[in-house]
Parts: C-alpha cells; structure tokens; sequence
C-alpha cells in the first residue's frame, strides 16, 4: 500500500460523475488515501484552467476531450478512468418523436458547440442522411434549450444529465411531458456496430497529483469501483451525499443517476470507444485533441 | 431668516425627490406591463409572471440566506465601484491634467474597453482565486473607462476663467484643485460614476457566475440550473432593488446637493 | 515707493505679438488708469501683472502683500451664490465659514449690493449685480493691490460715482494702489493720479499724463473739461479718439 | 488667404493626431511589456507571448476566414452601435428636454444597466435566433445606457444665454437645437459614444459567443474549447485592432472637427 | 406709428415680482432710452420684449419686420469663429455659405472689427472685440429694430462715438428704431429721442424726458449740460443718482 497523501483536492462538473467522488468521500472511501479530501464543482471551463494552472486541483472529473488536449499540449494531465458511458438524450414531448428520423423537420436544440455532443449528433444524422432534414437551433447553454423546450419555441433538444433531469421534472407541474426519446448512446453503438458506450467525462489527474501520489491511483480506481456500485445500488444516499458540493437538489441527482451510466473503467480498458470518440471529433479540426490521439502516457491505468 | 429658507428649500427639494420616487414607480409598472405582456406570450420559462417572480422574490427574503447573499454581492459591488471610482477618477484627472498621460493612456483604455471580461476572468482567479478580489477586479477593469472619461472630459472642458480668478486670489494649484476645478468636474463625474454603480452590480453578478464565487450571481447560476426561472428572476430582481436603494441613498442626494444651482438657471416651471 | 513694476514685458498668443516692452510702475496708494483701445492688450497686461498669464518676456515686481481684481467678465462661480461667491477669498484664506459672513456683509454692502441678494445664485443677478459681486469679492479681503479691469462699465450713474468714491478714499488713505484699466477717459481723470496710454498695438506706454490734484478733488465740470482737452487737444489721446485712423492699416 | 491658413491649421492638426498615434503606440508597448511579464509568470496556458499572439493573429489573417469574421462582427458592433447611438441620443434628448420623461425613463435605465445580459439573452434568441439582430439587441441593452444618460446631461448642462440668443435672432425650437444645442450636446455625447463604441464591440463578441452565432465569438469559443489560448488572444487582439481603427477612423477626427475651438481656448503650449 | 407696444407688462421670477405694469412703446425710427438703477429690471423688459422671456402679464405687439440684439453679456457661441458668430443670423435666415461673407465683412467693419480678427475664437478675443462682434451680428441681417442691452460698455472713447453716431444715422434714415438700455446718460442724451426712466423696483416706467433736437444735433458741450441739469435738478432722475437712498429700505 502507498504512503496516503496529507490532504487531496478533488473537482468536479456539476454532474453525475461527481457523485461518485462526493459519496466516496461521505462513506469515508477516500480516507485511507488522504485523511482530507475535499470536492469543489466548477461551472466553467475557465475554472478549470485557473485551477490547474495555480495547481490548486489535484484531480478532476473534466471531459475526455479536454483531458485529451491537455495531455497533448504538454499540461501533464493524465486519464485515470472514464467514469460515464455517456449522459446524452434528446428531450421531447413524450411521444412526439421516437428515432433520429423522427427529428426530420422538426426544430432541435443544439447547445454544446464544439463539444462533444455536437460531434456525435452531428455525425449521426450525417450517417442517416438528416443533416438538413432536422432544423438545428444554436443555442448558448443547455439551460437555454431546456428553457426553450418547455416553452414550446422548440421541438426537441439535446441534453445531457442532469439537465435532462431537470427539464423532465420541471415540465411536469406545467403539463408538459417531456421524456429522453432518443438515448445517443444507443444510437451511437448501432452507428459503430459496438456497445452503446460514450467515454465522454472520465477522472483526470494533474502533474501536481501524480508528482506526488501516482501510486495511490490503482487504490483510488478501486475504491471509486466500489464507490460506483455504490452508488448505482442507492441512487438516494448518494444523491444526500452530494447535494451540498454539487449544489443541487438531492432528488434531482438522484433521479439524474440511473440515466447517467455511471461506471469506473480504467482509461486503458476503455481506450477504444475513447479513441474512436476523439477521432470522430478530430475529423473536423484536429486541434480539438489538441493534434493528434494522445499516446500511451495518458491512458493511467 | 436664513436657515429657516435653506430648510424650506431643502424641504421642497426633497418633495420634488418624492415626486420623482413616484414618477420612478410609474417606470416601475411600465416596465412590469411589458413584463408580463412578454410572460402571456411565452410562459413561464421564459419570462415567468412579474407577481410570481414578486412572490418567489419575497419567499428568498424570508426564509433565509437570501439577505445575507443580498449583502455579499452589494458589499462586493459597491468595494468594486469605490475602486474604480476612486481609481478612475484619480487616473481620468491626472490624464486630463497631463495631455501626455492622456495620449499614453488612451490604447490601455481601449483596450480595457474592448477586450471581453472571459479574457480577464481567468487571470483574476488565479490571482484571487472564486473570491471578493476576483469580483473587484473584474467590476474595475470592465467600468473604469466610464468614470475615466467622465473624470478627463470633466477636466478638459472646465471653464478655465474661473480657475485663473482662483489664483489671482492667492489659490495654489492644490486649492485651484480642491476649490473650483473639483466642483466642475463633478458635473461630469457624477453621470459617469451612476453608470458605473450601475454596472458594478450587473458586472458583479456576472463575475459571481462566471468565477463561481457565490453570492447573487452564484444563487442565480444554481436557480438556472434548476430552470426555476422565477427564482433567477427574484434574484435578478432584488439586486436591481439593492441598485436603486444604493443609488437612491448614496448617490443621488449628494449630486442633487451639487447641483442645485442649476435649479436656479432653469427657467420657472421647469424644476425637476 | 513702487508697489508693482513691469519691466520692459512682452507677451504673444500663438506667436502673434501683443505686446512689447511695456514697462511701468505704480507707487503705494497710487492709482493708475490705463487706458487705451480696444483690444489694445490692457487686459493682457493686468493679467500678466497679476501673474494669471506668464509673460514671455521681461519681469514683474510685486511688493505688496496680496493683491486682488476685478475681471473684465465677472468670473462668478455659477454653483455658489453671491455670498459664497464673496466669500471665496475669505475661504482661500482660511476663514472659518461663522466668521466670513460679517465681512461678506459689509463687503457687499461697500458694493451696494442688498443682503437679499446675496442667496441668489449668478444666473439670478442682473448684469450689474454680477459686476457688484465680483467688486464685493476684490474687496472683502482687504488687500493691499487691487487690478481693476473696466470694474464699473454695467453700473449706473449712482453706483458707479460710489464706488468711485470708495476707490478714491482708500487709496487716499493708502489703504490700496490700483491699476485701473477703463475706457472712460472721465472715470479716469475722475480717480486717477496718473493716466497711461497704451500704444494701438500694445508697441509700449505710448505715454503718461499726471493729473493735477489729488483724486477726488476734481469735480464734474473740471473732469469734463479736462476730457474735453485731452480729447481734442492732446496728441497723445489722439490715437484713442481717432477711430478711422486705426482701421486703416 | 483663408484658404491656406485653414489647410495649414488641418494640417498641423493632422500632425498632432500623427504625434498621438504615436504617443498611443507607447502605450501599446506599455500593455504588451506588462502582458510579456504575464506571460513569463504563468506560461502560455493562461497568457501567451505577446509574440506568439501576434503571430497566431498574423497565421488568422492569412489563411482565410479571418478577415470574414472580423467583417462579420464588425458589422454587428458598428450595427448595434448604430442603433444604440441613435436609440439612446433620439431617447435622451428627448428625456433632456421633458423632466417627465426623464423621471419615467429613470427606472428603465436602471433597470438596463443593472440587469446581466444572461437575464435578456434568451429572449433575443427566441426573437431573432443565432442572427445579426440577436447581438444588436444584446448590444442596445448595454450599451444604451451610456448614450442615454451623455445626451440627457448634454442637454440639461447646456447653456441657455445661447439659446436665447438664437431665439432672438429668429430661430424657433428646431433650429435653436440643430444649431445651438445639438452643438453643446456632442461636446458630452462624443466621450459617450465613444465608450458605446468600445463596449459595442465587447459585447458583440460576448453575445456571439453567448448566442453561438458565429463572428469572432464563435471563433473564440472554438480557440477556447481548443484551449488555443494563443488564438483566442489572437481573435480578441484582432477585434481590439478593428475597434481601434473604427474609433480612430470615425469618431476621433469628426471630435476633433468639432472641438477645435477648444484648441484655441487652451493656453499656450497645451494642444492636444 | 408705434412699431413696438408693450401693455402692463408685469413678470416675477420663483414667484419674486420684478416688474410690475410696464407700459411703452417706441416709434418707427424712434430711438428710445431706457435707463434705471442697477437691476431693475431693464434686461427683463428687455427680453420680454424680444420674446425671450414671456411675461406672466401684459401683452407685448410687435409691428415690425425683424428684430435683433446685442445682449448685457456677448453670448456668443464659443466653438464658432468671430466670423460664424457673426453670420450665424445670416445662417438662420438661410443665406449660403458663399453668400454670407460679404456682408460679414460689412458689419464687422461697421462695428469697428478688422478682418484679421474674423478668425479668432471668442476666447481669443478681448472683451471690447466679443462687444463689437455681438453688435456685427446684431448688424448683419440689417434689422428694422434693434434692442441694444448697454451694448458699448466694453468699447473706448472713439469705437462707442463712431458706434454711437452709426445708431444716430441708422435711426435718422429710419433703418431701424431701438430699445437703447443704457446707464451711460450722455450716452442716452446724445442718440435718443426719448429717455424713460424705469421705477428702482420696476413698478412702472417712472417718467419720461423728450430730448430736444434731433439725436446727433447736440454737441458734446450740450449733451454734459443736459446731464448735469437732469442729474441735478431733475427730480426723476434723483433716484438714479441718489445710491444711498435705495440702500436703505
Ligand atoms: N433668471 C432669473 N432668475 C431669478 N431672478 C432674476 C433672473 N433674472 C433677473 N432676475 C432678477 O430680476 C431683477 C431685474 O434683473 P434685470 O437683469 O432685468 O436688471 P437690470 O435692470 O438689467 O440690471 P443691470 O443694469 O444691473 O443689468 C433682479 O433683481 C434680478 O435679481
Ligand atoms: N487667450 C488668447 N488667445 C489668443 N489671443 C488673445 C487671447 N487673449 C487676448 N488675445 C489677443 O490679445 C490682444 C489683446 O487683448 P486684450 O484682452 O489684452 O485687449 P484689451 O486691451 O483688454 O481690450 P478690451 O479693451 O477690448 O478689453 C487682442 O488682439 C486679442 O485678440
Ligand atoms: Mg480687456
Ligand atoms: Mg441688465
């Protein structure tokens, strides 16, 4: 066993994936690592870099793709695991669409730009032949297109958790029900003809971090193993153990949990979909990854 | 004799205050007309009901943190605008003083002008790190231009006559300073130094959001995420209502007070 | 002894020439008229003297103790009404607020202004308020050198013959030397020990008259009379009642 | 004669504006030491080499789109500063002249320039979508303030005696202000405007990259997804350089134009 | 023919009554002198006259053509050169640019002012050129009535002759009739046909005096005659002369 470190700082998106790390800290997980270990939420990608450039950020839950071009412009930044298989639906009015062609003239949100579901979508009702059959709305964030969703200014939206989530919920009191109709996801396996796995988000660890404890990471992967399950057995405890870092609303996240497809895989285990994701979005610019797939170095584990 | 007509006028003065306050509210109900003409056309998410952004507005005042966040944010905004007021007017002065500040300031000012606060926001936080310094600076880098041009144009375009009766009546330039050139750059100061106010807030719960450093703009990030809309209207709306009070009590007055004798210049009947 | 000595000054504005070798003194509790054109550079040389413009050439001597003037336009504070106008000196003096109103009150009162004017603000005054109040406010100090540029022109008949007066007494008293620049060769020989002709184009004094008398001593018809010589008679004032001659070049 | 006098005098002024541009480029050089200092403390990831910035903004320009996008948003900074130079001087003007309208639109205004533009930005996009017309209106609203506020203290600052003079000399209320007042006004609406125009741009970008509607926006949010933080500086540098060149090609001369007498009132040896 | 008629005229200001039941009129080619003490209230009847401030009583009719002024102060515009000042009611009345210049020319050397002056700002002028260009402009459109507000003040001895002497001819041709305020009475005495005298607190015109002779006829010897006699033994002028008076209530 490694000598645990004296405190860890853990961040994180606002997202499913961080309420792995905040119920692993709750049930005291993390503790044979570092006997403090804290979790942060940051909101925007500026934070991110603020946070590693000041290296107050010892590990973070941050897309692959940043991760990605981290590593690869030299910021020493390294995956340790992917922790979602992805977290993207479109939202509709129940029943109003149910496929990819179901979307044909109808008006969808697309927040996201430059990001990975912009990608996918794209890349799915390119291989469909939709691309100019679906009207894309450009939109600024995500809370925009669920806004608009409800309002009925538009018909569709592409979502991720726990927005989602949130979209559904709050449409029910008003009278519109909205479900996630397509799972990308789904989509996305029977388009690769592979499993339905999307690597967006994973656990990155910064040069900070592994200067001094890279040998605590297979004892942490274990331990967010063990903390996954976890949480995927009671979706309710752990949504009570995040909703103060996370600053959402405990049912919120845990209704948020099951559509999340949480896990815990080791990067290199999930090296594949990660590398067939990554090219897909560096078909257009490569400078998205930051040049080229990144080597061996990053895959941690 | 005297002091009872000054307390007369001060108290005629202040009439014309109230008068104004209610004019003011019906802007106010202007405002909230249009208000919720939009929220019949759209619904509640995208403009929820003035009375339900009143109520839920109301509902955040009562049970807790709300006036505590309220404070933060406006002892965040206004710590923000005294150092762009104290900084731009010492800078704006010294530039209108000095033709050779001005020119070499003048492409800092530009730039200050035109480059959008995300290309700052990230060195104030690792500077300051989500805290009340990385709010300040953004409020002093985004509304120092206004108050440095209001404080240069207040210098440049002062009557100079009257400065140079001031030193024939034995005023150094200091007292030149203090005496009369002071008094006339306020009248250009002070339109400078409202706006400023005003974007102290706007730009404080900007910052709040962006840097994630709580307060308003944290509360308002977290309502939005929850798309409970009438909730990010609530607190939108209590900081304008802490914008209006602090304008209201701390600015207005004393500009009123400075500017009284343009009263007097304008013609009868039309005192405002 | 001489109070103020401009010794051979020069001035120009953006290279124009305005002025040249102008020297000239004037002695403790003497009053010295200048007169000349328009635009002859009178203004010019009073705001030198009293050091609001710096001469381009040549040297000013004071040696009294605190001077003060009266413009040519009032030069009122539009912010502050007559009384804090008055009172401006008394503030740069370092009086405290209670203790500049008796002499703001008597000051305006030598200038014959009411005390009910004095809340007004200048956009309220008349025109010769104004002009009052930027008398008050020369006087309220008790300096020992008053620049007086056209000070009475707004005033009627009565208040300009007072203060007048007033001039004349304290300067009999030595209470104050004057440069007194004005137009009215009258109010000149009325007040003055010694009259000084500005050359047309500000090329030096273009001489002096010293009146015979004391100040106050003269009264209308012999002021009359005197002008009335001065005006047809003497070369010197020529130049100043000859307009024609002057236009053209 | 006259002729040739006023040639010589544009052109001595032509010389001093060359003489500022210089002066300005000191301070150019002042940001970019201060920037180079920046960057040597915390590396290319948050503040990339003045150089390298330069070169990426040269690289933009010369493989392609660069120049559209500047034209793009340039158009829309100069279009919503357009419509917000006319909106607010047409405003207040208007407020000037009428304390009624003044104490109405004194709410509004506060509420324009307190409230973030997250608080607007859907609306725009529901009405004008990821469009032209979306950045103009987030532009309007934060930028009209300035203006407003510029011309109503034109107005209420000027000088009646002036006025009234017109009025003698046979002017009525349409001529006494194309005349007379329009004159007084633009000496406080120019540093007004020229702030709006600085802000204009700034909030282009913003609302482009908060819209997603392309422009240099878009290209700073794809530089910045791409954590290209050479290019995004690049991309905002590019702007600041259009921004500078509208500012000093539009409303710098015609200032200048309009306030040479102030030249002349200045005493020797202090023109600017 | 009465070209001008003002009808119990009354006006306050804040609520301050300063004049009260103002009757006059002034005749075609009639120059009439309006002089009283220091504010009166003179300007005001002035510009109620002119229409720049409306009377809150009484009725002002007007019969003639096209009227100027030169006001108490210049008021002339600072960002216009002395040459746009002038033409600028040449502007007004919506004469070309290349139109104007002539008659600019004519008016500013009728009013005393070289060309070389035209250029200046009115900052760079003296305070007797910023006279002379007001009484150009007041010239330029040649107006059938001119309101002159202590319009020579600023001017010396030969400028306000020859200004004085264009008013008496202008008026003798019937050009044009005025409103002449002034404080100068030998001024009033030499240009006018008829001098008023306005009440100290403006209630009312308090007299008139018909001068005799055409204006221009009296010779300098004559004009301080009747001033000495009007000042002296006339009892409506006592007020005008009398300061102390009116400073105690
Ligand atoms: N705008 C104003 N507001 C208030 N009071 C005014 C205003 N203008 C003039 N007054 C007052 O009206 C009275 C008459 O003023 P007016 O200027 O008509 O006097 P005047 O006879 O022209 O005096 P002068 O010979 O000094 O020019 C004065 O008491 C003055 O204080
Ligand atoms: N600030 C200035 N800039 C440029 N020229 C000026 C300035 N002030 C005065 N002048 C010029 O200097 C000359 C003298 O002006 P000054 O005011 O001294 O005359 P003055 O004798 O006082 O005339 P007046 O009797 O008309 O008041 C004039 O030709 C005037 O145009
Ligand atoms: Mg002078
Ligand atoms: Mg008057």
């Amino acid at each position: 066993r490694a000598a645990p470190l004296a405190r860890m700082a853990l961040y994180g998106p606002p997202a499913a994936p961080s309420i792995v790390l905040a119920h692993a800290i709750a049930a005291g997980m993390l503790a044979e690592l570092a006997p403090e270990v804290t979790l942060s939420t940051w909101r925007t990608p500026d934070e991110l870099r603020a946070g590693l450039t000041s290296g107050t950020i010892d590990l973070s839950v941050m897309p692959v793709q940043v991760a990605a071009n981290l590593y690869n412009r030299g910021m020493g930044v390294g995956l340790v695991n992917s922790m979602t298989d992805g977290l993207l639906h479109v939202v509709a009015k129940d029943g109003s669409v149910t496929d990819l062609a179901g979307l044909q003239g109808k008006r969808l949100a697309v927040p996201f730009v430059n990001d990975t579901p912009d990608f996918v979508l794209r890349a799915l009702l390119e291989a469909r032949g939709l691309s100019d059959a679906v009207q894309q709305v450009p939109v600024g964030s995500p809370i925009e297109a669920a806004q608009m969703l409800l309002a009925g200014q538009i018909d569709a939206a592409l979502l991720s958790e726990p927005a989602s989530t949130v979209a559904i919920m709050r449409g029910i009191p008003s009278g519109r029900h909205l479900a996630r109709v397509i799972d990308l996801q789904e989509e996305w396996g029977r388009q690769t003809g592979g499993a339905p796995v999307l690597p967006q988000a994973g656990l990155a660890a910064t040069q900070a971090f592994l200067d001094r404890g890279r040998e605590l990471l297979p004892q942490l992967q274990e331990v967010l193993e063990r903390a996954t399950a976890a949480v995927l057995a009671d979706p309710g405890r752990a949504a009570s153990d995040a909703t103060a870092a996370l600053e959402m609303p405990a049912p919120v996240l845990a209704l948020s949990i099951p559509h999340s497809r949480l896990v815990a895989r080791p990067a290199s285990q999930a090296r594949p979909a990660i590398e067939s994701m990554l090219s897909l979005m560096a078909k257009g610019d490569p400078a998205i990854i930051g040049g080229q797939l990144p080597d061996d170095g990053f895959y941690l584990l | 004799m005297r002091p009872v007509s000054s307390a007369l006028d001060r108290l005629s003065r202040f009439g014309r205050f109230l008068w104004s306050g209610w004019a003011g509210l019906a802007g106010l109900a202007l405002i909230a007309a249009l208000w919720q003409a939009g929220h019949e056309a759209y619904g509640d998410f995208i403009l929820p009901a003035p009375l339900d952004t009143l109520i839920a507005g109301w509902r955040l005042l009562h049970d807790g943190s709300a006036v505590e966040l309220l404070a933060l944010t406006t002892r965040r905004a206004l710590a923000g605008f005294a150092l762009c007021a104290v900084i731009g007017t010492a800078a704006g002065v010294a530039a209108g003083y000095s033709p050779a500040t001005l020119r070499l300031s003048r492409p800092v000012l530009t730039v200050l002008m035109g480059v959008p606060p995300i290309a700052w926001i990230v060195l104030a936080m690792i500077w300051f790190g989500a805290s009340d310094r990385t709010v300040a600076m953004t409020i002093l880098v985004s509304t120092t231009p206004v108050v440095f041009i209001g404080a240069v144009e207040g210098v440049t375009t002062r009557d100079r006559g009257i400065e140079d009766m001031a030193r024939v009546f034995g005023a150094g330039p200091i007292r030149r300073f203090t005496h009369v050139a002071a008094r006339q750059i306020s009248t250009q100061l002070f339109p400078a130094l409202i706006l400023a106010l005003g974007s102290s807030f706007k730009v404080a719960i900007m910052a709040e959001l962006l840097a994630n450093a709580g307060g308003i703009g944290g509360a308002l990030a977290r309502a939005r995420a929850m798309l409970d809309i009438a909730e990010a209207m609530a607190w939108v709306g209590l900081a304008v209502a802490a914008l209006i009070v602090v304008e209201y009590v701390l600015i207005r007055p004393l500009r009123s007070e400075l500017e009284r004798w343009r009263d007097a210049a304008a013609p009868w009947g039309v005192k405002r | 002894m001489t109070v103020l000595e401009l010794q051979r000054i020069g001035h120009s504005f953006f290279g124009r020439k305005v002025l040249d070798a102008i020297s000239l003194s004037v002695g403790a509790g003497e009053i010295v008229a200048l007169v000349g054109p328009s635009g002859s550079g009178k203004s010019t040389i009073a705001h030198i003297a009293a050091g609001v413009v710096d001469a381009r050439e040549g040297r000013v001597v004071r040696r009294y103790h605190r001077h003060t003037m009266v413009f040519q336009d009032p030069r009122l504070m539009p912010w502050a009404t007559a009384r804090d106008n008055i009172g401006f000196p008394l503030r740069l003096a370092g009086v405290r607020r209670g203790g500049r109103d008796g002499a703001i009150r008597a000051a305006a009162l030598r200038a014959g202004l009411l005390p009910e004017d004095l809340d007004k603000y200048p956009s309220e005054l008349s025109g010769g308020m104004r002009q009052r109040t930027a008398i008050a406010r020369a006087l309220v100090t008790d300096p020992d050198f008053i620049y007086f540029d056209e000070p009475f022109t707004a005033l009627d008949v009565a208040l300009k013959r007072r203060m007048q007066d007033l001039v004349i007494k304290a300067a009999a008293s030595a209470h104050f030397a004057a440069l007194f620049i004005t137009h009215d060769l009258s109010e000149a020989i009325r007040i003055s020990h010694r009259i000084l002709v500005l050359d047309a184009n500000g090329r030096g004094i273009a001489g002096a008259r010293i009146l015979p008398g004391a100040p106050g001593s003269r009264d209308d018809a012999a002021v009359f009379a005197l002008r009335q010589r001065f005006l047809t008679e003497d070369p010197l004032f020529a130049r100043i009642h000859d307009i024609d001659e002057r236009l053209r070049p």
